[in-house]
């Protein structure tokens, strides 16, 4: 996907569990490094057992089977690789322990002022609402999180259809969106900056291009953020954008997407009220430009094959004509005039 | 070794004939069928000579399990379930049982996806793509058997089971109105 | 059990009685063993005491539909014989009532919404004249439970009634000419209209149907002599649409709160939220109120919409001037299952307590009879009178259920045993009140299910639910009753138990007799006093219309009924719905699967009269 | 070594055709043809056939997993859509874990195992044919099935409700879950074989404690086979169920559970990995000790550590559920018992290198691929400490990091080893020798492919790549590691490609050792290479775990055996003294009938679960065919006869 | 050849009965799979029942213990002739044998019969919920043993009247009633688990 080749979409640390801007995360990754330690030390000192017993065995061209070794060197042998034995076991426990504390800790991790996310999984994106005591205050988004940096975030976890798994490894592990269960997750971003999570459980055809990004920023600009969120989306200001809004009312699109303040209320693909508020599209596949996203609505068959978005290649070739003309390419010019200003 | 060389190359043969198709996954749109649509009879009487019945098109669709499952999930998603529920009907008239009142051929179908139907099957043309449709006739078609079953999805996990609950006492069957 | 119940009670005082405006003093008595009930409400332009007459489908403000004639009573009337019928020439499920005024008989079908005048001064009452307003045939797909009409309304010598498309049409009752028409619905948002009018002081009040398809509900009151648009109050949104202004007293603090319309619900969700209005409406010449029931918030599955969802599921009292609402009471906060608050409000005085109070009487969806003070909005007493697994009673100081919180729909996951069901302990089917015993007769269900919420898509002029449902029969296995209840005492007093719900109206008369209809299409009458049965006559097809009488032009009492299987409980007939699908008609197929095996469809007038 | 004729211990050379030796060839010979081919009892037989088709389902998934590569190769690859990327790394796990690792090990065990306890044919021989059977007729169906384009497409671990009736449509899954049940009927029956042999019919004086490593290794997986397939049998049976009778099992809206399933599959999934590993702790044991020219240091030590290994390895499965919503406590447990199954593995691991230490190694081709398990399994296990903390595993589950960890693990434990005994028995089975320079060229290329292929998937894993992704996007930065990992894959498949030439070479022209070319000390070497098809004539009696080793002149010998029947000797199961004979079963068609009797029931309930029915009444006719015994063959065993 | 006869087994007996027969083993073998399978199906029972408040959830009735008991009296006297059988078998005495395997048989007939009422009254389909397919699965699981055990008896029995016999075939009707014996054993926890189980809250 070469329209992905905008540099400010290098993801790099973006997505590693080594590069951790939250509490949780730095307490498993330090384990890590501890773990890490240990098991390439013991490495080390297996490889090099076994090149010293290699080198430092009787080797003799002699091929006479030795099938009683002598008990002395059997007793002394038996000590080494029990002591050794011995070793392992301690430090076996020494990691158990370790483990022990860091769950301990990351359990530790909650707030009573945690900000509550629902995050709902989809086939194949995120659905995210910001929950409020008052309903008509929730604010409703999708594969895109904004979180204050410096306050928890309790994430509660729904899947709507298979398996999903929740995983932002710079913030904290990843934790399965079973159908029929409610998870819950924790977690603190202790720096601004934009990561990117990804689905880590198989869940169909386009479980790989399932992602979606975290965004931490201060906490003023996240409020403000969450205020504009829950404003409905702008009114078409010009005719171009008028008929857009049109196009979209009218034809599939509003089938299955919500614009807040107009008739489109579907609730089967994610909600467009802000989407070019977004940085990304297509589940953080794309960036979010007029071009991407025109690509998008015409052929996502062919940038993400087997998504639930219906393909408009046809009609928008054809002209619109026909039974199954939706789009023409004056309408896409003025859907995509509409939706890349719905702010 | 040979004859069982030669078994599963014929079981693999006779096979290919019903398998390949029938689980093909197809992402990308096909162009559109619709011309068949005006050629279309709803009526078993016809005046004049006699003429062949119309060949049905987009065996693709209505014999691939995966364009039926599509269609399932469409059939709930653009709330066709929400008249028609799971076949048996409601607002709208059941889809399960032989009785077709447009015409129970998938262009038939699709003409009434497309165009509507004047006692309140609403018009969906210009609002679902067309090879949606035609996954939809297929699901519809399914229905009432009208597609291979080994295409045809075994059920939803949502409540398709018509297994009555034996919770409640069966209903007595002498019920004689008076008080007790 | 229920015979010695009253038997208990021989001499009851009758401190009961229909609060009417001009109520005669002799009813004031509180141990005047026989009443005189003035039955007719005073319409400005008829004035008419006649008994005889029947110009509204409840028969009065009130809602009483109680005939004060006596001429078929306990004993003769098992000599009741067929008088005349007639064919509607629709099939659909027809649960109006018919209307008589002078010597002329109303009725209105299901869609097409047929409007017929028949002679009743000549033999066999021939067609006078009929009135075709040709409805959108497209609104058929808008009726949620069958294409149905509850009725038109008599006043000022004009015919007011409703089409399923959305237009309120008045017609001159002499000749059937249409003297004006005004859509009200929009067909693409999924409105329909369904209920029956009611005319109040030159204001014809009109609320539309469509719950499950995402509509806003609303009440609108019509000018009646041009038919143009005098208010209208919405069941959801900001104060404005709803018209709560300062006047706005509800008791319940949960109901107070500026915009509680939008603000309890999630954003936006209010603008197809329900709280649609297409039950009766009452109305109280005394305190100047109309009361009506709002609908339930949409979609089904509760989950999507979290908050009370202000105002559905609950009873306006408004001012029939201004249409601002007085007060609000909210019988199903967030409701779970569907469970409708539109059930007819019988305005009656009582004795509650000891004392006298202005009640509203309502037998609701939710499975309790509540009576209400009518001038406040208090709840005075609650108690079930079905079985309910759903809530655990009332709490009368807040006025909210007790929820049970393991019989709350879940998306993705089947509850089981709901009882009642979505139709509720009782649906649109509305009760008849008797003064003379002081008794509610109530016709209702027995029906359970089990709902599995799922995620609702809304698209606008398609259905807008989010639920699958599969009723059956509660305990007992028979699926209707008929209940005698007591609402001084709050309890029942005899019950009959019915096969399929009894999904007609009731009718109580002075002879001491109530009638009312089942689904296999008998019409029966049963002593007010023991339920014992006295006369049944099988029509065509299942009753599920609403049971007149009136005096003909002959001076006979007269009980006319429609028959025609259909509405929610009988699409599986009136829609040749297949069986095999328990979800089929929002669940109701499931517990109706043998009805196709007692009735089939039809439409056809009975009346009937003494030889 | 080959040249070393002299140290050969083997007494058992055929000395002329004496009456007898012709007697029992007549009596233990496959009939000729295409007639033997299809009702051989012989476990020789059928042990090299199970091995030839298991490895070519190691093939076959060796090309899917070389497709994978190359679909991962570069980032936005449009190579594979995901629908068959979907097919093809379900086809690779399934091919791999049921129809090439389990198999593979069950035929080493199936042909080793009668030769190691001196036994002339495995317990329940028919039964052994019939689970071959069982075996190629459901992996050929899995394959016709892919190739059909019905492949299924939702995972070697099938999770629900991906693989259940509303999200896995069409047939694909159903064909997946009666894969499993096909290898599950042969794998268990093939474990009952095993336990029965190594219990009932060693050589005399083959006490408890002088069976062999190899064959302990074989018990104790196929005890873990007994135990676990249970898990994997209800699992698919229900999933089956759920899919075509409308069963709720794991269905939430009905109250049934998608984690159930996952309990069901790890219950079995986890013990699989030991499944696979036990029998190369075994074969890797018989390498070392044969090449340091001594028994492995503390067979007590090692005997006890499978068994331990045995049992804990029930104690894990959660561990693969640690991002699910099982309770902590819970989790815990896991935790602990997964850390501590290092240490049984540990000990094994100082036991050999102690062995070595005190031995005289001899650096020959299957050494070589026995110590590049001293590396990568020792990796493998290490990393394995690592997803056994919740919290660390919460980051690397589901990542390439796994991918990495379990392919150390399985090809680092499992496919080295194996190598390294085709290598070692390659001789015995044929009687020639693989050619050594061919096999040098194997292991390094083989060596340093696996490490380039898999070693940068840690880093990737940990960088934030999730498994099962049919593609990746360029700006993540995944694109070079990945590249690396398709270059390593091209030379694991050079490195196959040189194993299968040598073994296609060597088959016929490969240098003619003798009989025990490494002078080894176990019993499979105390007969001809190959072994004739009665094994042993007379049978051995022995007096330690290295019998070769102890009597250099000869073993002492049983006699009595019939030569005219064919007869075993069956010892009592601790000391192994004698304690009757018993006759096994000849050649038959009806294994053959009954195994496409029962495919023909798996196959046909895909499609109808009416065909459980109807196919029950072949299948029960097949079977009693089989044990209906035959008039004549009854009177010459009733004259024979000697009553207990 | 240099091989040195240490044994001569030509006078060890050509068949044997119980654990020192491999066919024995290969039954215990059989069983220790399909104890297996039973213990997980019956952690699939519970597992789906630590999901719900009450059970049988949603107010079901449990199955009704009529057909489930009497049977389970029928299989605990079936022990009897099954023992008896597997003595004859012991004593190698064929006329008692074919006495036996019929009763046996006629046992297991009996079982089945009413194996068909018990699905009847457990007031619940196997597609109505997950409880209704786990305690159909439990039920059924048991029943194809019983179907298999019996056509297993039946076969043995025919061919005792019919033959041809040699010895071996005796120690075959003992195993035949060692997995019988399992069978019944088997029985007794399931019994509780599906008849008891949803009886305790």
């Amino acid at each position: 996907m070469s329209l992905f080749g905008d540099p400010h979409f290098a993801w790099r640390n973006a997505q590693s569990a080594l590069n951790s801007a939250g509490p949780q995360a730095a307490r498993i990754e330090a384990y890590w490094w501890l773990i890490f330690a240990v098991s390439a030390l013991a490495l080390i000192l297996v490889v090099l057992a076994m090149f010293y017993a290699l080198f430092h065995s009787r080797r003799r061209s002699d091929l006479e089977p030795e099938f009683r070794p002598s008990p002395k060197l059997e007793r002394s042998r038996g000590w080494v690789v029990g002591i050794l034995g011995a070793v392992t076991g301690v430090i076996l426990l020494g990691l158990i322990a370790g483990s022990f504390a860091t769950d301990q800790a990351l359990e530790s991790f909650t707030a009573q002022d945690a900000l509550s996310i629902d995050v709902i999984g989809h086939q194949w994106w995120w659905e995210v609402q910001y929950i409020d005591p008052v309903p008509s205050r929730r604010a409703s988004t999708a594969n895109e999180i904004h979180v204050p940096v410096g306050r928890t975030v309790a994430l509660t976890l729904k899947s709507h259809d298979v398996i999903h798994s929740f995983w932002a490894p710079n913030l904290t592990g990843k934790q399965d969106l079973i159908p029929g269960h409610e998870a819950t997750l924790n977690f603190r971003a202790d720096r601004a900056g934009v990561f990117r999570g990804q689905c880590a459980e198989f869940c169909g055809y386009q479980h790989a291009y399932m992602g979606f990004l975290v965004v931490a920023e201060p906490p003023d600009q996240f409020a403000a953020w969450l205020e504009k969120q829950r404003a409905p989306a702008m009114t078409p200001a010009n005719p171009s954008q008028r008929r857009g809004q049109e196009v979209f009312l009218s034809r599939d699109c509003a089938l299955c997407h919500t614009i807040q303040g107009t008739e489109a209320s579907g609730k089967t693909a994610p909600d467009l009220t802000h989407l070019a508020g977004r940085k990304t599209l297509a589940a953080a596949t794309l960036a979010n430009n007029p071009s991407t996203l025109a690509a998008w609505i015409v052929d996502p068959q062919s940038l993400k094959p087997g998504n639930h978005m219906p393909s408009h290649l046809q009609s928008v070739r054809l002209g619109g004509d026909g039974p199954s003309g939706l789009l023409n390419q004056e309408d896409l010019q003025a859907l995509l005039d509409y939706l890349g200003n719905l702010e | 070794m040979k004859i069982l060389r030669g078994v599963w190359i014929a079981m693999l043969g006779a096979a290919a004939l019903t398998g390949c198709e029938r689980e093909e996954r197809n992402f990308v749109e096909p162009p559109p069928t619709s011309s068949a649509v005006e050629s279309l009879r709803l009526s078993d009487l016809r005046p004049g000579p006699s003429s062949p019945p119309p060949a049905a098109e987009n065996s693709a669709y209505q014999e691939n399990a995966y364009a039926i499952s599509e269609g399932q999930r469409l059939f709930s998603w653009y709330n066709c379930a929400g008249c028609h529920f799971h076949g048996g009907g409601g607002i709208g008239p059941p889809l399960m049982d032989d009785l077709w009142i447009y015409g129970s051929e998938p262009q038939n179908i699709h003409a009434t996806i497309i165009q509507g139907r004047p006692n309140g099957m609403p018009a969906f043309g210009g609002r679902i793509p067309d090879y949606q449709v035609w996954q939809l006739a297929a699901y519809v078609r399914s229905l009432s058997g009208l597609t291979p079953k080994d295409a045809v999805p075994a059920r939803s996990d949502h409540m398709s089971n018509e297994s009555p609950p034996t919770t409640m006492e069966k209903p007595s069957p002498k019920m004689t109105g008076s008080p007790p | 059990m229920p015979g010695k119940t009253w038997m208990c009670f021989p001499l009851r005082p009758f401190l009961l009685s229909i609060a009417l405006p001009i109520a005669q003093p002799g009813i004031a008595g509180p141990s005047q063993p026989s009443l005189s009930i003035p039955t007719s409400p005073a319409l400005p332009a008829t004035a008419s005491e006649d008994d005889g007459q029947w110009l509204m489908p409840a028969r009065d403000y009130a809602n009483s539909r109680y005939s004060s004639l006596a001429e078929i009573n306990t004993s003769n009337v098992k000599n009741l014989r067929l008088s005349f019928t007639f064919s509607t020439g629709v099939t659909r499920g027809h649960e109006a009532a018919p209307l008589v005024t002078g010597d002329t008989l109303y009725l209105v079908t299901p869609y097409p919404n047929i409007l017929y005048a028949l002679d009743l001064a000549r033999p066999g009452a021939p067609l006078k004249w009929k009135y075709e307003p040709k409805p959108l045939a497209a609104s058929q797909g808008l009726a949620c439970c069958d294409v149905v009409n509850r009725g038109a309304s008599y006043a000022y010598g004009k015919i007011f009634f409703n089409t399923l498309d959305g237009q309120t049409i008045a017609v001159d009752a002499k000749t059937g000419k249409e003297l004006w028409k005004t859509r009200l619905g929009n067909l693409n948002l999924g409105e329909s209209v369904t209920m029956a009018p009611l005319v109040v002081k030159n204001k014809v009040l009109v609320g539309n149907s469509g719950g499950e398809f995402g509509v806003r509900g609303w009440l609108t009151a019509l000018d009646a002599n041009t038919g143009r648009i005098a208010w209208r109050a919405y069941s959801t949104g900001p104060d404005q649409d709803v018209l709560i202004g300062p006047e706005f007293k509800p008791f319940y603090p949960q109901e107070r709160g500026t915009d509680l319309g939008v603000s309890s619900w999630p954003a936006d969700a209010w603008k197809i939220g329900g709280g649609t209005v297409w039950g009766f409406v009452s109305y109280d010449p005394q305190l100047d109120l109309i009361y009506y029931g709002t609908a339930n918030p949409g979609p089904w599955n509760p989950e999507l919409r979290p908050g009370d969802n202000k105002w559905t599921a609950g009873v306006f009292a408004r001012d029939p001037d201004t249409g601002q609402a007085r007060w609000f009471y909210q019988w199903n906060p967030h409701d779970l299952y569907d469970y409708d608050g539109i059930n007819e409000n019988i305005l009656l005085d009582l004795p509650i307590h000891g004392q006298p109070r202005k009640v509203l009487v309502h037998p609701e969806r939710n499975g309790y009879v509540y009576v209400l003070d009518r001038g406040t909005g208090e709840v005075l007493s609650a108690e079930a009178f079905v079985h309910v697994t759903t809530t655990s009673g009332v709490d009368l100081k807040t006025g909210r259920t007790h929820e049970v919180a393991e019989k709350q729909p879940r998306t993705g996951s089947v509850v089981r045993e709901i009882c009642p069901a979505a139709p509720g302990g009782k649906d649109w089917q509305p009760s008849a009140w008797s003064p003379r015993t002081g008794w509610l007769y109530i016709p209702h269900q027995n029906i359970c299910m089990d709902e599995e919420g799922l995620e609702a898509n809304y698209i606008a002029g398609t259905p807008y639910v989010g639920a699958n449902v599969r009723m059956y029969a509660g305990p007992g296995g028979h699926r209707g009753e008929f209940t005698a209840w007591d609402p001084v005492q709050a309890k029942p007093v005899w019950k009959i138990k019915e096969n399929f719900p009894v999904w007609s109206g009731a009718l109580a008369t002075a002879g001491d007799l109530v009638f009312y209809g089942t689904m296999e299409g008998w019409f029966k009458a049963v002593s007010a006093r023991t339920g014992e049965l006295l006369w049944q006559f099988k029509c065509g097809s299942g009753i599920i219309g609403q049971p007149i009488s009136y005096r003909g032009p002959d001076g006979k009492q007269y009980v006319a009924v429609l028959s025609g299987v259909g509405g929610w409980s009988g699409a599986i007939v009136a829609g040749q719905l297949d069986p095999r699908d328990g979800t089929g008609a929002l669940g109701f197929v499931n517990a109706m699967k043998d009805l196709p095996e007692h009735t089939a469809k039809g439409g056809m007038l009975y009346v009937f009269a003494l030889p | 070594m080959s040249a070393r004729q002299p140290m050969d211990p083997t007494n058992f050379e055929p000395l002329g055709h004496s009456a007898e030796r012709e007697r029992l060839e007549q009596t233990w010979s496959t009939p000729p043809g295409i007639y033997g081919w299809l009702t051989t009892v012989d476990h020789k037989l059928i042990g090299k056939r199970f091995i030839v088709t298991a490895f070519f389902f190691f093939l076959a998934g060796g090309i899917l997993a070389m497709l994978m590569r190359l679909q991962l190769a570069q980032p936005d690859n449009r190579l594979l859509g995901p629908d068959l990327y979907n097919q093809i790394f379900t086809m690779h796990g399934t091919t791999m874990m049921f129809l090439f690792a389990v198999p593979i090990m069950e035929a080493m065990g199936v042909y080793l195992v009668p030769l190691m306890v001196g036994t002339r044919n495995i317990a329940f021989p028919r039964l052994n044919a019939f689970s071959y059977w069982i075996y190629l007729f459901g992996g050929l169906m899995l394959y016709s099935a892919f190739l059909l384009n019905i492949g299924p497409d939702v995972g070697w671990f099938s999770y629900v409700p991906l693989a259940g009736p509303e999200y896995g449509t069409g047939k694909r899954a159903d064909f997946w879950a009666q894969t499993i049940t096909f290898t599950e009927v042969s794998a268990l029956a093939v474990a009952v074989e095993i336990i029965t042999t190594v219990f009932k019919q060693r050589a005399v004086g083959m006490s408890l404690g002088r069976v062999p490593l190899l064959a302990w290794a074989m018990v104790v997986m196929s005890f873990m086979i007994i135990f676990a397939m249970p898990g994997v049998i209800l699992a698919s049976t229900t999933l089956i169920m759920d899919r075509l009778v409308g069963t709720h099992f794991f269905n939430p809206a009905e109250g049934g559970d998608a984690l159930l399933w996952q309990h069901l599959f790890w219950f079995f999934g986890h013990p699989e990995v030991y499944i696979i590993f036990i029998p190369a702790l075994g074969m890797m044991s018989s390498i070392i000790a044969t090449f340091s020219r001594r028994p492995v240091f503390g067979h007590a030590v090692m005997v006890s550590a499978l068994v331990a290994t045995g049992v804990i390895g029930f104690m894990l499965w959660v561990h693969h559920m640690f991002a699910t919503m099982v309770p902590n406590a819970g989790k815990m447990f896991f935790t602990v018992a997964s850390m501590l199954i290092a240490l049984p593995t540990a000990l094994q691991v100082y036991c050999w290198i102690a062995t070595l230490w005190t031995g005289r190694p001899v650096f020959k081709t299957p050494l070589l691929f026995v110590l590049a398990f001293f590396f990568i399994l020792v990796l493998g296990g290490l990393t394995g400490l690592m997803l056994a903390s919740i919290s660390l595993d919460t980051q690397v589950h589901d990542t390439f990091f796994v991918v990495a960890h379990l392919h150390y693990v399985l090809i680092g434990g499992a496919v080295f080893p194996l190598f390294g005994a085709f290598y070692y028995w390659f001789p015995k089975i044929t009687g020639r020798l693989l050619n050594e320079t061919a096999g040098r060229w194997n292991f390094w290329l083989f060596f340093i492919g696996f490490n380039l292929a898999f070693f940068p998937m840690h880093q990737l894993g940990l960088e934030g790549m999730p498994r099962r992704v049919y593609t990746y996007p360029e700006a993540m930065g995944w694109g070079g590691l990945n590249l690396l990992a398709t270059i390593g894959a091209g030379l694991i498949a050079a490195s196959v490609l040189v194993f299968i030439g040598n073994v296609l070479w060597c088959r016929r022209r490969g240098a003619l050792v003798g009989n025990n070319p490494w002078s080894a000390g176990t019993l499979e070497w105390a007969t001809t290479s190959p072994p004739p098809d009665y094994n042993f004539h007379p049978v051995p009696v022995v007096a330690g775990p290295e019998p070769l080793w102890e009597r250099a002149t000869g073993l002492p010998v049983v006699a009595g055996l019939s030569d005219t029947t064919r007869e075993v000797l069956v010892t009592t199961l601790i000391e192994a003294k004698p304690d009757h004979r018993e006759e096994l079963p000849g050649p038959s068609l009806w294994p053959l009938i009954s195994a496409l009797a029962l495919a023909a029931l798996f196959v046909g309930s895909i499609f109808t679960p009416w065909a459980v029915v109807w196919g029950s009444i072949p299948v029960a006719a097949a079977l009693i065919g089989w044990f209906w015994p035959k008039k004549r063959e009854t009177e010459e065993e009733v004259a024979e006869e000697v009553p207990p | 050849m240099s091989a040195e006869p240490v044994i001569d087994v030509s006078r060890l007996p050509t068949y044997a009965f119980g654990k020192q027969s491999l066919m024995w083993w290969g039954t215990l073998g059989i069983m220790a799979i399909e104890g297996t399978v039973f213990v997980l199906a019956a952690f699939a029972y519970f597992y789906i029942r630590g999901n719900v408040g009450s059970w049988p959830p949603g107010g079901l009735k449990p199955p009704d213990l009529l057909y489930g008991t009497i049977n389970t009296g029928v299989l605990l006297a079936s022990l009897w002739p099954n023992w008896w059988t597997d003595r004859a078998a012991k004593a190698r005495d064929l006329h008692r044998i074919r006495i036996g395997l019929p009763v046996c048989l006629a046992f297991a007939a009996a079982f089945l019969v009413f194996r068909g009422f018990e699905f009847a009254a457990l007031n619940i389909r196997w597609d109505t919920n997950a409880y209704g397919s786990a305690v159909w699965t439990l039920l059924g699981l048991h029943t194809v043993h019983l179907a298999t055990d019996a056509v297993d008896t039946a076969v043995l029995a025919v061919l005792m009247f019919t033959g041809p016999l040699e010895g071996k075939r005796y120690a075959d009707v003992s195993d035949n009633a060692f997995y019988w014996y399992f069978v019944v054993l088997i029985w007794i926890p399931l019994y509780g688990v599906i008849y008891l189980a949803p009886r305790l809250n």
